[in-house]
């Protein structure tokens, strides 16, 4: 605990030191990334204990404001959900060490102030032991991250458009959430007291049911639940890279953490709860998936991709929890298992994504993928960091994706074939929406790497891009070999989250977790041999073309002699197939340029995909506020008289009622 | 006890006649003919007792019989204002209105139960008065008519006072009666700055600051 | 494992091939031609293996891994299948889904490798490839857990050898299903025409369109025992053996396997290929298939 | 000592009339400290009464006083910057209608700090009469600072103001007198106005004419303090004043007129009319805040947006009251914020205005390019007066939420939140544009020269209001708690 003390205390001291440093960008932005990795690397230490049970004393000091307390804690779940935000944030901070230039004018002591800011707040929120904390450090992070977000808003280039609206919806996105979690403490605390402690042991005033969806809509809203998404695929993408990897990686998470919280103070879960997860999983995973295939731009694509994430990891939640409601522990644990364990391998890989994109950003100068193309050949190590973050996010044998996945399709299977079978409707929907969520991925990160990396350049700009420098490469590389990692080490690990899990599962699972573990075991094996084996194979290439002569020529264009790069097959016409299929649902806007006349100059064909939840749903909302607002200005109509009036009428209404009975 | 009476109801007439009235200089001389009443009323209501009584009747009268109305038509003077009320709701309605406001304050002064030793007649003639008040402010245009309106208002309050809360202080009664006198004499300055800045004090004109844009000029366009 | 389990891999590494010269010449009979010889496949992957290659200057180490992998992974793939009523050589609960996602692995770097040509043929082809088989996994795995349902088992060689035990009307409609699915899969009629000669149409050829000599011939390989994979499977749940020794197993196996063939090769010949834009409604038709599978075993 | 806190501004205002202009500077600051310390000293050593009982401190006056008085002291620092800039004589107005001037400055001193005398005066005031008294008389004080620049729409705002504020303060005297009714028609039978006999007579006394008593108070003074529908005044004066004055009105005056009706509410509570009162709050307090919710939304003008957020803040004031319980301590926690954030924003604005001479938001771009403090404190103050944490308004409006959740019923949470999340949305976007981004044909890194004077009187309130979010001091939970506890309100 005082690790974490000091962990805590070394980012806000660095945050500081950054912003004091301000005349001097170099040693500011030298502060601000060392402090965080100091942190993180302290704060480490102490989480990854905590996350496999070894419990050490809690922190309770008294807090001078209402129902509050400085109460702190480390058990198993706030240690889990600890180890990404500090393995992530340190691997953020060394790119962004090399990311972050400072500008004529324009230090970027603010952005390092309020990352580390952003760190340690998230930190207090998983290890907050009392509601009002855990709202403080809530927004506390919403602020930072706003302020991340619209970092670069003005440049020395300009004011940079769209920045400033997609702050303002994420602001308010996050705030419209925070009301819904401060009713749901509120109503929580009925006896007054917001200690987590009381709150397990009481049970809230109001119906559970009802505190659930609170919830689901607060936590969701932060996580990225559909139709709780709108603000990621616009945040994300303009944010800077390490910080929408973080946000991505690890802050989104913490509504899967507050989710889980809360869930415990619910007492025993309804099974309608497991349904409302998996069906908003599903929403999620699916629309989230097909959305990134409607994109252009590389980071709003990957946003979209953490909301499919998100829903994967409701998935595993809502089996889990069906699960622990049937009593059925196998299926409980490896729900639960999945659910937890995507949400590292997401950290990991989306991490990674996130970075390699903002890799592209400043190696090629765009991130209109449809301009891009042909950078694996000039930015290797970046295209190839990609790739295995393309791959693992898409769930693919031999990394980490896989894994997390498996154990939720485990979870499924396990259910369909408990004594009963009551569960097997949920487990069918979840396994078939996984598949089909899968397929989308590959699907999408096909076309997401294949256009940006493979071919030749589609815009003049990217031919001259170059690979991006040693800070932000290293970066890179920590995230994918920790994919790997993770693929051929869960199944030693899985064994030690028994605590954990019995935690959130209410129920003994070391059985389950001991037999899932062998399985991973199987799986680590598995991705070992077809690394080797692939190995064997090139050997076999390797033997069988020595000494034939290899030719380098043009591709083959079946014929046609001069073709260029704007010939390729673009990102759009890459996802036409699908998402014609999903018109309906993604009702893309399609400008069209139709070349004319007998020698016709040119044409042009543009599709637009604006986020449904937001045009169907927000939008008429806001518009109907306006609309209201509009109608309330006739009462400030500025004539004294009638001012007079109200007061006169009011008077009169309120005598004859009074006097009236 | 009937003089007391006899003077209500002429208070009632006098506040039917500002309602009725087209005249400016006839309305100020009503609301002074008011003044005398209210200074008159508690002497009625108590007989002459004490020295403080009589003082503050006679201080009540100079205030709103003499100085007040003399600082008004002084108004009228030098603002040279067109000598007409000008009334958003016609003199005939007004008067409709009279009746009507005087049966809401009979009704609702029933309702409370009265004090020993007090006019039954009293509550409601002070509701009317308030009313009466309102109503001029409400529905004349002159920013001098609101004035008027807002001094009936106060008369009527005063009257209460008089009636009902005799043992108040007359610390307190002259406190009252020298915040009305100041009011009205701020009043009367932004009188004259109006009839400056508009060159008329129909305070009609009076409404650049509103909020009746109707396009909603979203300050905030783009959010979700 | 036992010994015909570990000769399960070896069978098909050997035999997958044969299936091709076995469709092939099914069609050249309902042609009326006399058709290549029935192990020409052996031959062309002889000739290929033999052959220098030619790679396009706008290719990367991504092209030349493609068929790499994809063998490797199919391969690998083919350790956790069993063959009629054999069990597989390797099998764990959930091996399942091993299976499918290491195909998936392989079409994964099958699209990269195409796309790395930068030729829009070859991209046309991988976008119809990932499409088909984003609709073909939840029906694949839908049958799966139907299977799994009425078994009670989550390894592959756990259900078949569990299907053995009991037959309903509901194996039929699995079983078609998992005929269309293999169909799509492997590029066959209705869905594809791996004879055709218009880039235009193609999905699987067009995209190994670059491919030449050995990496053409991993390419083949891997697609022969992909076929052999999924036929498996398909096998699998058409001929349930009782009971009777190892080898009697084996045999029907590799027969089923033949069988299949011919069935492909009859589909191909009697039916005209869909239009690309009809290929999905069969997939979801596959998907609904075995949903009404699932309703069938669920009551 | 009381009268001391009374006389000692207006003997200094009586003063500002005759000194020349220097001395007028350095006395205006002075008196806000003297009195500042005056303060401190009597909310330490309570008093004695004096006036024959009429003037005197009790818990809920000390929290009024105290928060005026510092209020006023961070304003009048600022304010004495404002004079050096707001040079007499005639200038061309920013919003176009033609060339105005100013009032002499002898006459904005003189009127603040009789401004100031009367609202001591309302706070220490323990009788009906002379509390009446002294609120008719914070409108006639602060009447010729909103018409500190001559000018036809500050001259109509003055109008309004006066006109409004007369007519309801009138109603609220009528109220005053319905009490002295009551008391007669009472168990005792005579007729008190002051506070102590008032409270001791208090269960004796005639319903019905108690009632009307709180309503016509309630109308009469909530005209003063801003309650819907009776707030009309509120934003023509707060545009229209100097952005000192708008930030005393917002940040004191209000708070007396609040005052006003609660200690009619402390009445009522001793009658035990507890209910009554309680209802009637919070429908007026509901009202509030939701008509100002949709009035702050898409509002052009940025110093109105400001006052219809004190609108709805006052609506929050009186929600918690109306509530009672801890959701009442909230509320007078909540007016100590308030008084704090708002007065900082009406400061900043001052300097924003001056700036960027519009007060149109759409026309402000850039803030935070071209004066970096401003525009921070802009942020500042935004995140303050939504109540988003760290700040105390989170707090107030999370303990007023809580009793809106457990006491209040669904349709009182709903409208509760409903209302701060239009307001929100409203606040945000306005503020934002207007901070971020590059000004017209701005580049990174120009700025402008901001004087500390009128920089650092927001940023002291800001760092205090920042303070409140993280820590409450034991002498002002005690003393918030002990108000609460005078409106029949309980602790937290």
């Amino acid at each position: 605990m005082t690790l974490l003390l000091l962990a805590i205390a070394v980012l806000l001291g660095s945050a500081v030191a950054a912003l004091g440093l301000r005349r001097f960008p170099r040693a500011s932005a030298l502060a601000g990334a060392l402090g965080a990795v100091a942190g993180c690397t302290l704060g480490a230490v102490a989480a990854v204990p905590a996350a496999v049970g070894v419990s050490s004393g809690d922190l309770m000091l008294p807090w001078s404001v209402p129902y509050g307390s400085l109460h702190l804690g480390l058990d198993p779940l706030s240690g889990f959900f600890l180890v990404p935000i500090f393995f992530l944030s340190a691997v953020g901070a060394v790119y962004g060490l090399g990311y972050l230039r400072p500008e004529p004018g324009r230090s970027r002591a603010g952005a390092w102030f309020f990352f580390n800011v952003l760190v340690a707040s998230m930190v207090v929120v998983v290890a907050a032991r009392n509601g009002v904390l855990f709202l403080l450090a809530w927004e506390l992070m919403a602020l930072s991250s706003y302020f991340l977000v619209i970092e670069d808003l003005v440049t020395v280039r300009g004011e940079s458009p769209g920045v400033r609206d997609a702050g303002i919806v994420y602001l308010i996105a996050t705030h419209l959430g925070t009301a819904f979690l401060l009713a749901m403490f509120l109503l929580l605390g009925g006896s007054g007291s917001l200690e987590f402690d009381t709150l397990r042991a009481a049970g809230g005033a109001a119906p559970a049911g009802l505190l659930f969806v609170f919830a689901l809509v607060g936590f969701g809203s932060k996580a990225g639940f559909v139709p709780f998404h709108v603000w990621l695929p616009e945040a994300h993408p303009v944010a800077p890279s390490h910080v929408s990897a973080v946000m991505s990686g690890v802050m989104i998470k913490t509504g899967i953490y507050g989710l889980l919280r809360v869930l415990g103070f619910l007492g025993a879960p309804a099974a309608w709860w497991g349904w409302t997860l998996i069906g908003v999983g599903l929403l999620s995973g699916v629309l989230g998936v097909l959305f990134a295939l409607a994109q252009h731009d590389l980071k709003r694509l990957l946003a979209y991709h953490s909301v499919e994430n998100i829903g994967i990891i409701g998935l595993g939640l809502g089996v889990g929890l069906l699960g622990q409601q049937a009593g059925l522990p196998v299926v409980a644990a490896l729900g639960y298992a999945g659910a937890l364990l995507h949400v590292v391998n997401h950290a990991l890989f989306k991490g990674l994504l996130f970075l390699a994109a903002g890799a592209v950003a400043h190696g090629a100068g765009t991130l209109h993928i449809e301009e891009l193309g042909g950078l694996q050949k000039r930015m290797p190590w970046t295209a190839s960091l990609f790739l295995v973050g393309a791959a693992a996010i898409s769930g693919l044998p031999p990394l980490n994706g896989f894994v997390s996945e498996l154990c939720i399709y485990l979870a499924a299977f396990g259910g369909a074939i408990a004594p009963g079978r009551a569960m097997a409707p949920a487990a069918a929907l979840a396994v078939a929406g996984l598949a089909l969520i899968g397929g989308l991925a590959v699907a999408c990160f096909t076309k997401a790497f294949g256009v940006v990396f493979l071919g030749e350049a589609r815009h003049d700009r990217v031919r001259d891009s170059h690979e991006v420098g040693l800070l932000m490469r290293t970066a890179m590389i920590v995230l994918a070999v920790a994919c790997g990692a993770v693929a051929l080490g869960a199944w030693a690990v899985v064994p030690h989250l028994a605590l954990l899990i019995e935690q959130v599962a209410r129920q003994d699972v070391s059985a389950p977790l001991h037999d899932l573990s062998r399985t991973l075991g199987f799986v680590a094996l598995a991705s070992a041999s077809v690394l080797l084996l692939a190995g064997l194979v090139a050997a076999l290439r390797r033997a069988l073309l020595r000494g034939r002569e290899i030719g380098i020529a043009p591709t083959w264009g079946c014929g046609y002699v001069a073709p260029n790069a704007r010939m390729q097959y673009t990102a759009s016409s890459y996802g036409e197939p699908l998402t014609r299929l999903f018109t309906m649902l993604l009702r893309p806007r399609v400008e069209r340029k139709l070349p004319v006349g007998l020698f016709p100059r040119s044409g042009s064909y543009e599709t637009h995909t604006d986020d449904q939840a937001r045009v169907l749903l927000f939008a008429p909302v806001y518009r109907l506020l306006l609309w209201v607002a509009a109608r309330a200005r006739l009462v400030q109509a500025g004539r004294v008289q009638v001012y007079v009036l109200y007061i006169a009428i009011t008077l009169m209404v309120l005598i004859a009622v009074a006097l009236g009975k | 006890m009937p003089w007391v009476d006899i003077a209500l109801v002429v208070l009632i007439l006098s506040c039917l006649r500002l309602l009725g009235g087209s005249r400016l200089v006839a309305c100020i001389s009503t609301v002074a003919l008011q003044g005398v009443l209210l200074g008159f009323v508690p002497l009625a209501l108590h007989g002459v007792t004490v020295f403080s009584g009589v003082a503050l009747a006679a201080l009540t009268v100079a205030v709103k019989a003499l100085l007040l109305p003399w600082f008004l038509r002084r108004a009228i003077r030098e603002a040279s204002i067109l000598r007409e009320v000008q009334p958003i709701v016609s003199l005939n309605l007004s008067l409709l209105f009279g009746l009507g406001a005087l049966a809401f304050s009979g009704w609702a002064a029933a309702r409370l139960p009265l004090p020993p030793g007090a006019p039954s007649l009293g509550a409601p003639t002070a509701l009317f008065m308030v009313l009466v008040g309102l109503f001029l402010v409400v529905a004349r245009s002159k920013a001098l008519t609101q004035v008027i309106g807002f001094l009936v208002v106060e008369n009527g309050i005063f009257l209460f006072g008089a009636l009902f809360a005799h043992d108040t202080p007359w610390l307190v009664e002259i406190a009252v009666l020298l915040d009305v006198l100041v009011g009205v004499f701020v009043m009367g300055i932004a009188l004259f700055h109006i009839n400056r800045a508009f060159d008329s004090i129909d305070s009609r004109r009076l409404h650049e600051l509103h909020d009746l844009v109707l396009d909603a000029p979203s300050a905030n366009e783009g959010t979700p | 494992m036992d010994a015909p389990s570990a000769l399960t891999p070896l069978i098909a590494l050997c035999v997958a091939p044969l299936l091709l010269g076995v469709i092939n010449r099914t069609k050249a009979l309902f042609a009326g031609r006399t058709g290549p010889p029935i192990l020409q496949p052996y031959r062309d992957l002889v000739k290929l293996a033999r052959k220098g290659a030619v790679y396009s200057h706008t290719t990367s180490w991504v092209f030349r891994a493609g068929p790499i992998v994809t063998l490797a992974a199919t391969g690998l793939a083919l350790l956790f299948v069993p063959l009629g009523g054999v069990p597989a050589a390797l099998s764990f609960d959930g091996d399942v889904v091993l299976v499918i996602y290491l195909l998936g692995l392989g079409r994964f770097f099958t699209v990269l490798a195409a796309l790395d040509t930068g030729s829009s043929f070859e991209g046309m082809g991988a976008s119809r490839e990932v499409q088909f088989a984003a609709l073909a996994e939840p029906g694949l795995l839908l049958g799966l857990l139907v299977i799994a349902l009425q078994t009670g088992e989550l390894s592959l060689s756990g259900m078949m050898a569990g299907l053995a035990a009991d037959g309903g009307s509901w194996i039929a409609l699995v079983f078609v299903a998992l005929l269309l699915i293999l169909l799509a899969e492997t590029a066959r009629i209705p869905v594809d025409d791996p004879a055709t000669h218009l880039e235009l149409t193609m999905i699987h050829e067009v995209m190994v369109l670059d491919h030449g000599g050995p990496d053409l011939a991993f390419v083949e390989l891997g697609a022969a025992l992909k076929m052999w994979l999924l036929g498996a499977l398909v096998t699998g749940v058409a001929l349930p053996v009782p009971g009777g020794p190892p080898a009697l197993h084996l045999a029907s196996g590799v027969m089923g396997m033949f069988g299949l063939a011919v069935l492909v090769g009859v589909i191909e010949s009697t039916m005209a290929r869909l239009a690309l834009v009809r290929v999905p409604q069969l997939l979801v038709g596959a998907a609904v298939l075995n949903g009404v599978a699932f309703f069938l075993v669920m009551r | 000592m009381i009268m001391a806190l009374v006389l000692t501004p207006a003997i200094a205002a009586a003063l500002a009339l005759v000194l020349p202009g220097g001395a007028r500077r350095v006395l205006f600051p002075l008196t806000a400290a003297v009195h500042a310390a005056l303060t401190t000293f009597a909310c330490l050593s309570t008093p004695a009464a004096a006036f024959g009982g009429w003037l005197g401190l009790d818990d809920l006056g000390t929290l009024f006083l105290a928060v005026t008085s510092g209020i006023f002291l961070a304003v009048s620092v600022y304010a004495a910057g404002y004079l050096e800039r707001e040079v007499p004589g005639p200038r061309s107005d920013a919003l176009g209608s033609g060339v105005f001037s100013n009032a002499r400055d002898a006459i904005f001193v003189a009127c603040m700090l009789a401004f100031l005398s009367m609202m001591t005066l309302v706070t220490l005031s323990q009788h009906f009469a002379v509390l009446w008294a002294a609120i008719e008389g914070t409108t006639l004080a602060s009447a010729p600072l909103i018409y500190f620049h001559r000018h036809r729409r500050s001259l109509e705002a003055t109008w309004k103001y006066l006109l409004i504020c007369s007519v309801g303060i009138a109603i609220a005297l009528l109220g005053t007198f319905f009490l002295a009714v009551a008391g007669q028609l009472g168990a005792s039978g005579e007729q008190v106005m002051d506070l102590t006999s008032l409270l001791e007579a208090a269960p004796g006394l005639n319903t019905p004419w108690l009632k009307g008593a709180f309503l016509l108070m309630l109308v009469g003074y909530g005209t003063k303090m801003g309650l819907a529908p009776m707030h009309t005044w509120l934003p023509d004066a707060h545009s229209e004043a100097p952005s000192a004055v708008s930030a005393i009105l917002s940040g004191a005056l209000l708070n007396c007129a609040f005052l006003g009706i609660l200690r009619a509410r402390q009445i009522l509570e001793a009658a035990g009319e507890a209910a009554f009162s309680g209802h009637l709050l919070v429908v007026f307090g509901l009202l509030s805040m939701v008509l100002a919710a949709f009035l702050i939304l898409g509002q052009p003008d940025f110093k109105r947006l400001l006052a219809y957020s004190s609108v709805e803040h006052m609506g929050i004031l009186a929600v918690g009251v109306g509530l009672g319980g801890a959701a009442a301590a909230g509320s007078m926690l909540h007016l100590v914020n308030h008084s704090l954030v708002k007065a900082m924003l009406f400061l900043v604005a001052g300097n924003t205005l001056a700036v960027y001479r519009t007060r149109t938001i759409r026309e402000v771009r850039g803030v935070m390019v071209r004066t970096p403090v401003t525009g921070a404190l802009w942020i500042v103050g935004l995140f303050a007066v939504v109540g988003s944490p760290p700040f105390g308004t989170f707090l107030s409006e999370l303990l007023v939420l809580r009793g809106a959740l457990h006491t209040g019923g669904v349709l009182v949470s709903v409208l509760f939140l409903g209302a701060l999340a239009v307001a929100f949305v409203g606040l945000s976007g306005a503020v934002l544009r207007m901070v971020q981004g590059l000004p017209p044909g701005g580049y990174v890194g120009m700025r402008e020269p901001e004087p500390w004077l009128s920089t650092m009187p927001p940023l002291a309130l800001a760092a205090l209001a920042l303070l409140l979010g993280l820590w409450i001091p034991g002498p002002l939970r005690h003393i918030v708690v002990q108000a609460a506890r005078a409106v029949g309100g309980g602790g937290f």
